[in-house]
């Protein structure tokens, strides 16, 4: 019998009895000779649980992960600690295997999550209105792209910063593909989004301007400056934030923000190679029916008591189909528990206390890695929990050298930005102490030094 | 079967007595379940490594609880939902399949959930040679040789299949501008057709549930770039004349692209690759058992035709042969390729949802290709059965079939003339089986069908589960006979009973209100 | 506070409406839930491996059942539990203190989970270091200092300490027959004293609620092998007479054995060592939160003076300084001491309950010394701002405290008035308290309290959830004056209701019948 | 505030106002000043959640576990594949966190799960009592000796094979001392006990006669002849049994035994480093009043539903006291919860097709290893799960050398059998291949031959 399955010979034959028909064949009957599968599939055979789980730990094993070396590496996605008890929460049957709650009356526990959810990001963001998840972070930006064209009628051009993740400026460009719309980026000074150049950019045909906080260089923007910016051509700002960084940094919503969206894995989701993890879109109450994805709101029932449903679904499209503001359906629920919770976890002081933590081990760590012989500061704007360098040598031999020692010392910028040939990118989390981050700093001394002997040798000869 | 459950709420049921009362309504100042790592740094000032005006003021308002009411809150929340551990679940078309736990045990593994997706690639061999694994797998399942895991979900595939499909278009110098879909489509195939960009032109069904293939031909022009099909579509139904279908729209150049939400149905049995599809999107989380997570996460990958495949999302997981730069030893190494230069190029950040990769590769490793076979086998066995049991009975004269053909993993009837001769609506029947402990099938979709119920009982569902949800729909139509009321007022023993929806979005309330 | 539960059963819940079905009234034949790896080796027939008289002619009648069924029928079946995440479990002398997620993650980290317990001491250096760590914690908290984990719960613990005491007589060529434990006692000591080979000695409770001191000296002889205590006593009092006690139990020789199932109350503020005592039992799955399982599994770890040292359990750990052949490196090294002449041997296999010890460490760990005194002191706290609640309302006229005195880490009330007023007994104050969302405290224990009523809070409970206790039960006692068949019928609202316990002895059915 | 508690400055003043004094300290004023402990406890800090696990972490990664190395090793433990869905289950806070079922209104789980599980012991078993289980396997034999001293009037000597587990033996011995009670040894003679021999320590004197099935060098013994023995002269026969192999073996129930009891771990249960796990004991009908530990028995509610409780509880303690069957109050319900999930698992057909793997690969291992240069088998006598070798050669020689290649290649005899000085114990389960086996061989034949080679230089000297 195929595993989990119960359907036995005896199961079978009543039940084919009951059909009336001689066989399943017969119920596959309405597929076209031609165009049946004549042979078996050439997948492997099925596996007893033991060896399908040894086969799996072999591959796992052959994976580098946070836990066997000193990762500082972020980039979007972070090693941040998850309290025991989002995991034992999130893996509860009740919240991992029901549907999208089509049944209110039996999905209380995963709606007043979901607004339990909408109000922390909030709270985070300074923004009235917050759905309920998106994919993650980088379509959610394209999202917010969708949304900016619907508000702005007419208004086709995207202006976005460099300091937006490569990623999210990636699928920004391919979304747009889609809309008679253009997607014009604006550089870096400094490391920072430059307000005055920003203006030569926009016009009354922007229908928004796109920047990150902190920026992908790891340098806080003044989120407030570009807002005006672009609400003085009547152009919306949409800024994608880190949302650990939240409780020290001026929220989105203070600063002018029309529409907050960011990648959420940093709130108690596993790294996963990439994935599953959650976005969030909030926004400023005017672009409340236009807002993508599922929204839990508060009601009552037939006897008064309070309950939560899914809201305004008249957006959605199930219910407007080609006329729906976006086409998301399945999108993160569980993982978006996964952040509820972990917030809940952290609490008001904790998202400050974090916040303080991560500022001050990363000014030390910028300081201490500045202080290295062949490392430069790739920029001197402020940051909160990662941050930018250079290095006199090529960084790809850098970080192959510092691997064997257990240490991913970074992200290599090259490949998103050629202009930073060597620029390497640290991120900070409660878990890497003060002596990772010395540890770190001699492995990279020592590795320059190593990658730099050769050349030398050449300027010799 | 058990007795019928109660039709009265004047007795609130233990669940009923806990009002809902959020985290938030929880806090009281000073908690805290957190505690976090000393600063082991100068403890300088904020200000002076971030100039004031770029901090915040006061933190966000977050709740201030301790650890052990965090887990009562959240634990008492979970009861609060119904789950596929707890009872059958024939929600149509969203394949609510048996969620094997082993799947769990593997993605948690350190060395796939501490994994950094900026891991070099070097030091992700295992992960990247999953995830090449599992590709292959969807290509076979298929009938096409191009797979792409990237996209997050069904309808994130759907948009990638459209850019596609734009993509090949102006590729050969084509702006075309129309897409074609069924009227039982899912309403997230119209969506993402606006989403691309393109005009949705619906197509008529036939007679016997079917693409009208007249209606196709007068609507297969130049001007339109693709057709979006689910085969069997939502109706359960197996679309014979899909080689007609396929010859019509490559006929005017359009491409073909397969909703796989339904894939379920013809594992191993048939391939849209073979039914002449260039583009098909996975659900992960329906056919390959990913838990739904009360709406996500999933992944959509999608498999693509030979022509279609240079325009595939960017990065690609190739494989390398030995004796490469980048194998440590022996067998062959595993990298990301992000040169393409007709790609699409990104639909998210990173390589897409990880976890949900290691999970339906466990699920494909765990029941191999017959097991494959067979699990789609019973699925279509199961449909049928749960269909004859209620066609035995009441359900023959008030529920029928909306199209009267041998559906495969799922069906859909039609309540009209229940609400006729009982008066009442598909709404109803749905709400009174919460009270029988069974989750409804999906209701009012598919749209042409009038009062519609869409049941997909799905392989793992024993017999004797399928016999008592013949039972309490049959239990239910007695019950509409004799005092159609009592289905009007269900549920009665649900945590909450009817909600008003309407109210939730006149006068939308999202967040919680803090002072 | 919320409106009282319903006083009526006519309309079942839900979960009441679901009749008990065990998994093998479940089982079908021919369905299944494993497969197991293929038989890679020759395939002989059994008879030529083991002679068939020795084989088994047909296998146990194990359940036929998928995994899905499985899955479903022991979720359904946890929810017919009441649990320390749904709500208040203030059982007195157990201690149900929350449980910490973070302590079943690290004990089931594969260097514990997956570790055999015959594993060279030489591979297994990390677990050897954690048993001593924990050791060396639980000596300091006890002020005692050597420590055995070896003990499986408290009962367990309770033996080991009676056969040091044997042994120790024994070495000094005494032979004594007595054990004196006070008639507040739990069950287990005496019970232990009986299955340690010696005979029970009642001491009498003073009017303070402590160790009748006159009745002490009365009964200390020669004959007089040890006193069992616990301190603060199961009336959650602390006996101030200690220091006397002590005195005249080792004044004839005798030992002073510790019943630590109070230890939460006294963390860091005093210890048994310091008292006197000779030997202390501590339960892991009471004061250091490991779960208690629904009845297990626990460890009784025990602490003893030097003169009790020699005749420790074996194997013992041992720390070997560095430079030691068996270090791997630098730092100490830990082994297992097998040779100890004097030793009373071995209470069971292996090294203990080890996964109980990583949890308990972890707690420890977490919490730090001044942690484990805030405890202590918040236990303390909760229980008496429970009680002062409870005393401003009915409680004090129907539900005195049994001995007027400031209780330590849980208190003790007599129903006597309550029935005698009232005409309710403690059990159906109980049983109605189900009906109000929280687990009844411990009742009819200790048994020289009439219609004993035990509450033990503990520390991890909030102020918000005592008040909510103290109302149920101000609010179960106005039912009381006004319908007492209320609580005599209670409860109404749990999976089942009132259960014949004498039936179940009188014919016992203890395993389902298979035909 | 300590970890765990929620008690704020605000809610100690409240609460202490209400209690009616003006600190904490007042309410602990019973304990004399001179007994106060006046200083902190000597103990670390606490740490943060990311602390406490990275620090145990730390210690965990110095043990080597058959995750990381291939285990042979038995010896009363063995390293079965546990389902996902077991720790899914048992992880549950609802059968996680409560107490023993002392109000069954409410614990109608736990307790149908005993009555599950008394039914699968009793089934394996062939006894028609089982009781909800014991600490662990070698105290539950201890156990079983006081339930016969308290059957057999008078009589006070217990029998027991030396094929029965060291740790059991000696637990035994421990107990004893509290009894007035004589354990007596029977030897083994190839591998098994001899009835014959046995018969000359079993009089009228005798208790019971404790035996092992398979013993624990592996053999299968002949229950029924040794029970006859026992019943000659009016005494019990105990059996400890391994509950896998009894799908194959002829129950103990069926060969006269009059108390099986065992080690549950090997059904769904961690290694851990040697518990927690669970002992069984099972019973002929008549013992049924004399069992120790807890009972489930079904019955009805007031309204007539069926039920489960705490039956016959007048054997416990906590009612009985000095009088009671045994002392055991908190057992082991978590683990064998995880045994009753593990059977049902396993299934009716699953436990015979594990028995018959394990016979044929135990038969496949014990030819293969004794093909080996200097490997010699310890007996003869059939084995099903694990067999006993000698070699010719020190054999913690061998062993440290083995381990270097990542196998644990068996549990060395010497120290409980000083008589096999270089005895090794291998143990099979479905997770050993014949792969991993023969890896074994090779390995064994390498270790032997270099341990060898000094010793002949010396003969050459
Ligand atoms: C037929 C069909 N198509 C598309 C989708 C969309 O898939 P997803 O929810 O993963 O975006 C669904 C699922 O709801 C579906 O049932
Ligand atoms: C006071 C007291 N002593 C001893 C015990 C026995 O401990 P255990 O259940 O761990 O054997 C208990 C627990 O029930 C207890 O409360």
């Amino acid at each position: 019998m195929s595993r989990y399955t119960s359907a036995t010979d005896a199961d079978r034959a009543a039940m084919l009895e009951a059909i009336g028909v001689g066989s399943t064949d017969a119920l596959f009957a309405d597929i076209p000779a031609d165009l049946r599968l004549g042979r078996p599939l050439e997948l492997p055979d099925g596996l007893s649980e033991a060896e399908v789980f040894d086969q799996i730990a072999a591959l796992a094993a052959r994976n580098a992960d946070a836990d066997s070396e000193t990762c500082f590496l972020g980039a979007g996605m972070y090693d941040h600690y998850v309290p025991a008890l989002v995991e034992a929460i999130i893996s509860r049957s009740e919240f991992l295997t029901p549907y999208t709650p089509y049944q209110p009356e039996v999905s209380q526990g995963g709606l007043q999550v979901m607004f339990e959810f909408q109000t922390a990001i909030s709270e985070l963001t300074g923004l009235p209105v917050a759905n309920a998840s998106l994919y993650e972070g980088p379509s959610s930006i394209a999202s917010a792209a969708y949304l900016a064209l619907g508000a702005g009628k007419g208004r086709r051009r995207l202006v976005v910063s460099r300091g937006v993740h490569p990623h999210a400026r990636a699928t920004l460009e391919t979304y747009a593909r889609g809309w008679d719309a253009k997607v014009v980026e604006v550089g870096l000074r400094d490391g920072l989004t430059d307000p005055a150049e920003l203006e030569n950019y926009v016009d009354q045909d922007v229908a928004a301007i796109f920047v990150s906080n902190p920026n992908f260089l790891g340098a806080v923007e003044d989120l407030e400056a570009l807002a005006t910016v672009a609400h003085n051509s009547g152009a919306l700002c949409v800024a994608s934030v880190d949302p650990i960084t939240l409780g020290v940094l001026r929220p989105p919503g203070e600063c002018g923000v029309d529409v907050a969206v960011g990648e959420g894995q940093a709130l108690g989701n596993r790294l996963d190679f990439g994935g599953p993890s959650f976005g969030f879109f909030a926004a400023t109450e005017e672009h409340l029916r236009r807002m993508p994805g599922r929204i839990a709101g508060e009601t009552a029932d037939a006897d008064g008591r309070r309950g939560f449903v899914l809201a305004l679904q008249t957006r959605e499209q199930h219910i407007r189909r080609e006329k729906a503001t976006h086409n998301i359906c399945t999108s993160q629920a569980l993982n978006a528990l996964a952040g509820t919770i972990y917030l809940a976890w952290l609490g008001r002081r904790g998202i400050v206390e974090l916040g303080e933590l991560l500022v001050r081990r990363t000014a030390y760590a910028r300081g201490t890695l500045a202080a290295v012989d062949g490392v430069e500061l790739l920029h001197e704007a402020p940051v909160a929990r990662e941050f930018a360098v250079t290095l006199d040598a090529p960084v790809a031999a850098v970080l192959d050298r510092i691997g064997e020692e257990g240490i991913a010392a970074g992200y290599p910028l090259a490949r998103e930005y050629p202009e930073y040939e060597n620029g390497l990118l640290v991120a900070i989390t409660e878990r890497r102490s003060k002596d990772d981050i010395d540890r770190l700093a001699d492995a990279l001394a020592g590795a320059i030094a190593a990658a730099r002997r050769p050349q030398t040798a050449e300027a010799v000869a | 079967m058990r007795t019928p459950p109660p039709a009265t709420a004047e007795v609130p049921t233990p669940q009923q007595r806990e009002s809902a009362v959020t985290i938030y309504e929880r806090s009281v100042e000073g908690r805290r379940a957190a505690t976090l790592p000393p600063t082991d740094v100068p403890e300088a000032p904020l200000e002076e490594l971030i100039p004031e005006r770029l901090l915040r003021a006061d933190g966000p308002a977050l709740p201030e609880v301790s650890e052990p009411e965090i887990v009562r809150h959240y634990n008492r929340l979970s009861r609060r939902n119904f789950d596929l551990d707890t009872g059958p679940y024939p929600l149509g078309s969203c394949t609510m399949k048996h969620n094997p736990r082993l799947n769990e045990k593997v993605a948690a593994l350190p060395g796939h959930a501490r994994l950094h997706p900026a891991q070099d690639p070097k030091r992700a061999q295992g992960a990247l040679e999953l995830m090449w694994r599992l590709e292959r797998s969807l290509s076979e399942l298929c009938g096409l040789p191009h797979v792409s895991l990237q996209p997050s979900a069904g309808s994130h595939g759907e948009l990638a299949g459209l850019l596609l499909t734009r993509a090949y278009h102006e590729d050969r110098g084509e702006q075309r501008t129309k897409v074609l879909t069924p009227d039982t489509a899912h309403g997230t195939n119209p969506a993402t057709v606006t989403m691309a960009g393109y005009e949705v032109v619906k197509v008529e069904t036939d007679e016997r549930g079917g693409v009208d293939v007249d209606d196709l031909r007068d609507k297969a022009t130049e001007e339109v770039a693709c057709l979006m099909l689910t085969n069997p579509n939502t109706l359960g139904l197996f679309d014979e004349n899909i080689a007609e279908i396929a010859s019509i729209v490559h006929g005017v150049g359009g491409t073909l692209y397969y909703d796989g939400a339904n894939l379920n149905a013809i594992m191993g049995h048939t391939r849209p690759g073979d039914m002449g599809f260039d583009i098909v999107h996975l659900n992960l989380h329906k056919t390959f058992s990913q838990p739904h997570g009360g709406g996500g996460p999933g992944a959509g990958p999608i498999a693509v035709s030979d022509r279609i495949a240079p325009f595939l999302p960017v990065p690609r997981i190739v494989r390398e042969e030995p004796a490469h730069a980048s194998t440590n030893g022996s067998g062959p190494s595993f990298g990301l390729e992000y040169e393409a230069p007709k790609s699409i190029g990104r639909l998210r950040g990173f390589q897409g949802n990880f976890g949900v990769f290691v999970r339906s590769y466990a699920y494909i490793s765990s029941l191999g290709g017959d097991g494959l076979r067979e699990a789609s086998e019973v699925a279509v066995l199961n449909a049928n059965y749960l269909l004859a049991r209620l066609r035995a009975g009441r359900a023959a004269k008030y529920l029928p079939l909306a199209f009267d053909r041998t559906p495969m993993h799922e069906f859909v009837l039609s309540g009209t003339p229940a609400k006729r001769e009982l008066q009442v609506k598909t709404l109803d029947i749905a709400k009174r089986l919460l009270d029988y402990g069974f989750h409804p099938p999906t209701i009012y979709f598919p749209l042409l069908v009038d009062e519609a119920l869409m049941v997909e009982p799905t392989e793992t569902e024993t017999r004797e589960s399928l016999d008592q949800l013949a039972e309490a729909i049959e239990s239910i139509l007695a019950e509409a006979e004799q005092d159609p009321s009592i289905l009007h007022e269900a549920p009665y023993t649900t945590p909450v009973r009817r909600l008003d929806e309407a109210a939730a979005s006149r006068k939308p309330i999202i967040r919680q209100a803090l002072d």
